[in-house]
C-alpha cells in the first residue's frame, strides 16, 4: 500500500497567489510553445512571407519620399495585425483540441487563465515584433526621424493586440469555423487601435516633434481598458 | 466533514431532455454509483457536480464544516477524472504535476507530486512526457492529477478505463481511502465499478 | 394601436414637410441637404440600437433572463438594418456633394466600423450551435466592441481629417434655420418612435418561437420528446 | 424644380405607406399568434 500523506494541504491564501497561478500558466504554456512551436511558427511564416510579398512588390524605391511614412506605418500595421490574428487564437484552440481545457478549468482562477494567457500572447506579439519590425525597416528602407517614439508606439500598439484579442480567442474556442471567426471578431474591436497606432508611426517617421505623443497615450487608454474589461468579463466565457 | 445536496437537477439541450428531478445528499464516507445506458447523461451529470456544466434546473449544493461552499471556491475541493479529459502531453508526468500544483496554489510542490505519481504507481515514468505514455498510464496520470489537491469530492467517470489489473486495484485503494476523506461519486457501466459504490442511482428508469 | 396610427400620420407629414415646407440648405449643391433629414435619424438610430443592445447584454448577464437576450437580439438586428441604411443613404450624399460614393469622412468611417461590429455580432450568434452559450458569448462580445465605440468617436475624427467643413445639418450644429430644425427634429422622434415599433414586434416575435421550444420541453415526461413523436418544425417558416 | 421635389415626395410617400401597411398586418398576426399561445397555456 503506497504510503499516504495525511497532512491536510496548505490551501492557497488569497488574492496574493493571482500573479503566481498566471505566471505558472504563462510558463507552462511557453515551455509547450517551446517543445511544439506550435502558434510561433503560423505567426512568423504568415509575417515573413507577407513581409516578403510587400517589399518585392514595392521595394524601397517604388513609392516617393513624400508618401513612405504613411504608407510605410499602414502596411507594417497590416503585416503586424494579421498575423498576430493568425497565431494569437492558438493558445486557446490548442487547449480545446486536446481536451485539457476541463483539467485547467476545475484547477485555475479565471481571472488568472485570463492573465496567463495574455502574457503568453504578448510573449508570441514580442517575438513578432523584434523579428518582423527591424526587417521591414532594413528592406523597405524606412526612414525614421524619431525612433524612440516609433518605438513606444509599436510596443503599445503590440500591448493593443494582444489585450483586444485575448478575450475573442477564447470565446471562439469551441465555435465552428475558428480561425475566420477569431478574425472576424476580432478586426472591428482592433480598427480604432490601428488608425491610431497607423497615424502615431507616421508621425514618428516625420519626426514631428508631437510633444506628449497622443497616439501612444490613446494605445495605453485601448490596453487598459480592454484588459479591464477581459478581466470582468473572462469568467463568464471561460465557466459554461 | 464535507456533505453534497443535488436537488431536482435537470438537463436538456434544445429539445432533446436528458434527465429531469434528481436529487440525493451525499456525507463523508458515501459512495454513489451512477449508471444508465449510453447517452443517459452519466459524464453530463458528473460535469454538473464538478460546475463545469450549468444545470438547466435545479441546484448543486456543498458544504464544509456545515459551511456553505459557493461556486467561486469549489475548485479547491473537487477531484474529477473523465475519458474526455488529457494532460498536457509536452510536459512530462513530474511537469504536469507540478503545474497543477503550482495552479492550485499547493505550496509544498515538489515532493508531494513524487509521492501522488508514487501512488498511483508512475513514479518512475515521472521523466518521461505524456506523449510517450500508454493510455493506461494517461488515465493514472489524471488520477493522480484528481487527487493532488486531496479533494473531499472526488469524481471519477469510468475510472478504469484502459487500466490493467494492477491498475484497477490502485483505483479501488483510491475510492476506499477517500471514504475518509469525504464523498466519491462513481459513473460507469460496468458492474464491477457500480460494486465499489454503497448506493446506485440509475440515470434510465 | 391608437399611438401607431398618429405614427404613420406623423411620419407622412415629415416626408411632406422635408421635400415641400423647408428650404436647401446654403452651402450644398441644389437639394442635397434633403438627405438629411432621413440619413441622420437613421445612423442616429443605428447608434442607439446598439447602446439598447449592450445595455440588454448586461441584463441577461447579470439575470440570465431569456427576454433580455431576445430585447439584444432584436435591437442588434434593426440596429444593423438602420446601419445599411445610414451608410447607404450617407455614400449617395457623398456622391451628390463630393463627388465620390465614400471618401472615409469621419462619420462615414464610424458607421462603417459600427457595419462591421454588428456583422461580427451575427457572425459569432451564427457559429456556436449551444443557445445558452452562445446567448452568453453575444452578450459579451456586444458589451466588449460597445468599449471600443468612444475611441471610434472620439479618436477617428480627430486622427483622421475630415474632408469637409462640420456641414451645417450636423445636430450638434444650431445653426440650421429654425424651419428646417423643427423638421430634422421631428424627423429624428419619428425614426425613433418607428424603431421602437419594430423592435417590439421582433422581441414577441422572439418570444412566441422561444415558447414553442418551452411547450416541447414541459410538455413531455422523462423520455426524449424527439423520438417520441415526428420532428417539431423549429426553426424558420412562419409559426403556425 | 417643385414638380422634381413633389414627384420624389410622392415615392416616398408610398414606399413609407407599404411599410406601414406590413408592420400593421405583422401586429395583427403576432397578436393573433400570441392569443392562441395564451389559450394553449
Amino acid at each position: 500500500m503506497p504510503q499516504t500523506k495525511s497532512v491536510k494541504r496548505t490551501t492557497r491564501t488569497e488574492s496574493s497567489t493571482y500573479l503566481n497561478e498566471a505566471i505558472a500558466i504563462w510558463f507552462r504554456d511557453m515551455r509547450s510553445e517551446f517543445r511544439t512551436r506550435y502558434a510561433l511558427n503560423a505567426i512568423l511564416m504568415f509575417a515573413v512571407t507577407t513581409l516578403i510579398a510587400v517589399s518585392f512588390a514595392i521595394g524601397s524605391f517604388r513609392i516617393d519620399e513624400s508618401e513612405r511614412p504613411f504608407l510605410y506605418a499602414v502596411l507594417l500595421w497590416i503585416i503586424l495585425t494579421f498575423s498576430a490574428l493568425s497565431g494569437l487564437s492558438r493558445s486557446f484552440v490548442k487547449e480545446e483540441e486536446a481536451g485539457t481545457i476541463d483539467v485547467l478549468k476545475l484547477s485555475a482562477r479565471p481571472q488568472a487563465v485570463f492573465l496567463g494567457k495574455l502574457l503568453f500572447n504578448l510573449s508570441l506579439l514580442g517575438a513578432l515584433g523584434v523579428v518582423i519590425v527591424p526587417t521591414f525597416i532594413l528592406l523597405m528602407a524606412y526612414q525614421i526621424n524619431f525612433p524612440v517614439f516609433f518605438t513606444t508606439m509599436i510596443i503599445t500598439g503590440c500591448l493593443g493586440l494582444g489585450a483586444g484579442t485575448t478575450i475573442i480567442a477564447a470565446m471562439i474556442a469551441r465555435a465552428s469555423g475558428r480561425g475566420a471567426l477569431f478574425s472576424v471578431l476580432s478586426l472591428p474591436l482592433l480598427l480604432p487601435l490601428m488608425i491610431t497606432c497607423i497615424k502615431g508611426c507616421e508621425r514618428a517617421a516625420i519626426g514631428y516633434d508631437s510633444a506628449g505623443w497622443p497616439e501612444v497615450k490613446i494605445a495605453v487608454a485601448y490596453v487598459i481598458i480592454m484588459i479591464t474589461m477581459s478581466l470582468f468579463l473572462f469568467s463568464l466565457v471561460w465557466e459554461e | 466533514m464535507f456533505t453534497l445536496r443535488v436537488s431536482d437537477i435537470g438537463k436538456h439541450y434544445g429539445e432533446t431532455l436528458l434527465f429531469r428531478n434528481i436529487s440525493f445528499e451525499l456525507h463523508k464516507g458515501d459512495v454513489l454509483a451512477i449508471t444508465g445506458w449510453n447517452g443517459a447523461g452519466k459524464s453530463t451529470l458528473l460535469r454538473i457536480l464538478a460546475g463545469l456544466v450549468r444545470p438547466s434546473a435545479g441546484a448543486v449544493e456543498m458544504f464544509f464544516n456545515g459551511k456553505p461552499v459557493e461556486k467561486e471556491s469549489r475548485r479547491r475541493f473537487i477531484g474529477m477524472v473523465a475519458p474526455a479529459f488529457s494532460l498536457y502531453d509536452e510536459l512530462t508526468g513530474l511537469e504536469n504535476m507540478e503545474f497543477f500544483a503550482t495552479v492550485r496554489g499547493l505550496s509544498d510542490g515538489g515532493d508531494h507530486c513524487l509521492d501522488t505519481l508514487h501512488r498511483v504507481g508512475l513514479s518512475d515514468h515521472a521523466g518521461k512526457t505524456c506523449r510517450d505514455y500508454s493510455s493506461g498510464m494517461k488515465q493514472r496520470l489524471k488520477l493522480a492529477q484528481a487527487l493532488l489537491h486531496e479533494p473531499p469530492l472526488l469524481l471519477l467517470d469510468e475510472p478504469g478505463s484502459n487500466l490493467d489489473s494492477r491498475g484497477i486495484t490502485i483505483v479501488e485503494e483510491i475510492i476506499a481511502e477517500q471514504r475518509t476523506l469525504g464523498v466519491t461519486v462513481i459513473a460507469s457501466n460496468e458492474k464491477r465499478e457500480a460494486d465499489y459504490a454503497d448506493r446506485v442511482f440509475n440515470l434510465s428508469e | 394601436m391608437v399611438q401607431k396610427i398618429l405614427l404613420t400620420i406623423w411620419m407622412a407629414v415629415i416626408i411632406v414637410a422635408a421635400f415641400l415646407y423647408t428650404e436647401a440648405a446654403v452651402g450644398f449643391p441644389g437639394q442635397t441637404s434633403r438627405i438629411l433629414f432621413f440619413h441622420v435619424p437613421q445612423s442616429w438610430v443605428a447608434t442607439l440600437s446598439f447602446l439598447v443592445s449592450m445595455a440588454a447584454s448586461v441584463v441577461y448577464l447579470a439575470k440570465r433572463k431569456l427576454k433580455a437576450d431576445h430585447v439584444a437580439q432584436s435591437a442588434a438586428e434593426l440596429g444593423f438594418l438602420f446601419c445599411i441604411l445610414a451608410t447607404v443613404t450617407g455614400s449617395i450624399f457623398a456622391k451628390a456633394t463630393w463627388g465620390s460614393f465614400w471618401n472615409w469622412d469621419p462619420r462615414e468611417t464610424s458607421i462603417v466600423i459600427l457595419l462591421t461590429i454588428y456583422g461580427a455580432y451575427f457572425a459569432l450568434r451564427s457559429a456556436i450551435s449551444d443557445p445558452d452559450r452562445c446567448r452568453v458569448l453575444a452578450a459579451v462580445y456586444s458589451i466588449l466592441a460597445f468599449v471600443t465605440v468612444p475611441f471610434l468617436v472620439f479618436v477617428v475624427p480627430r486622427i483622421t481629417a475630415s474632408l469637409h467643413p462640420e456641414n451645417t445639418m450636423n445636430p450638434a450644429n444650431p445653426g440650421m434655420d429654425p424651419r428646417t430644425l423643427t423638421v430634422f427634429l421631428g424627423s429624428l422622434f419619428a425614426y425613433t418612435a418607428l424603431y421602437l415599433w419594430m423592435l417590439r414586434l421582433r422581441i414577441r416575435i422572439l418570444n412566441l418561437e422561444s415558447l414553442k421550444v418551452r411547450d416541447l420541453f414541459r410538455g413531455r415526461g422523462g423520455g426524449n420528446p424527439k423520438t417520441e413523436n415526428e420532428q417539431p418544425r423549429m426553426k424558420g417558416g412562419r409559426a403556425q | 424644380m417643385k414638380e422634381g421635389l413633389t414627384f420624389v415626395m410622392a415615392v416616398n410617400l408610398i414606399i413609407w405607406c407599404g411599410i406601414a401597411l406590413y408592420l400593421f398586418i405583422l401586429d395583427k398576426r403576432i397578436k393573433a399568434l400570441e392569443t392562441s399561445m395564451k389559450e394553449k397555456e
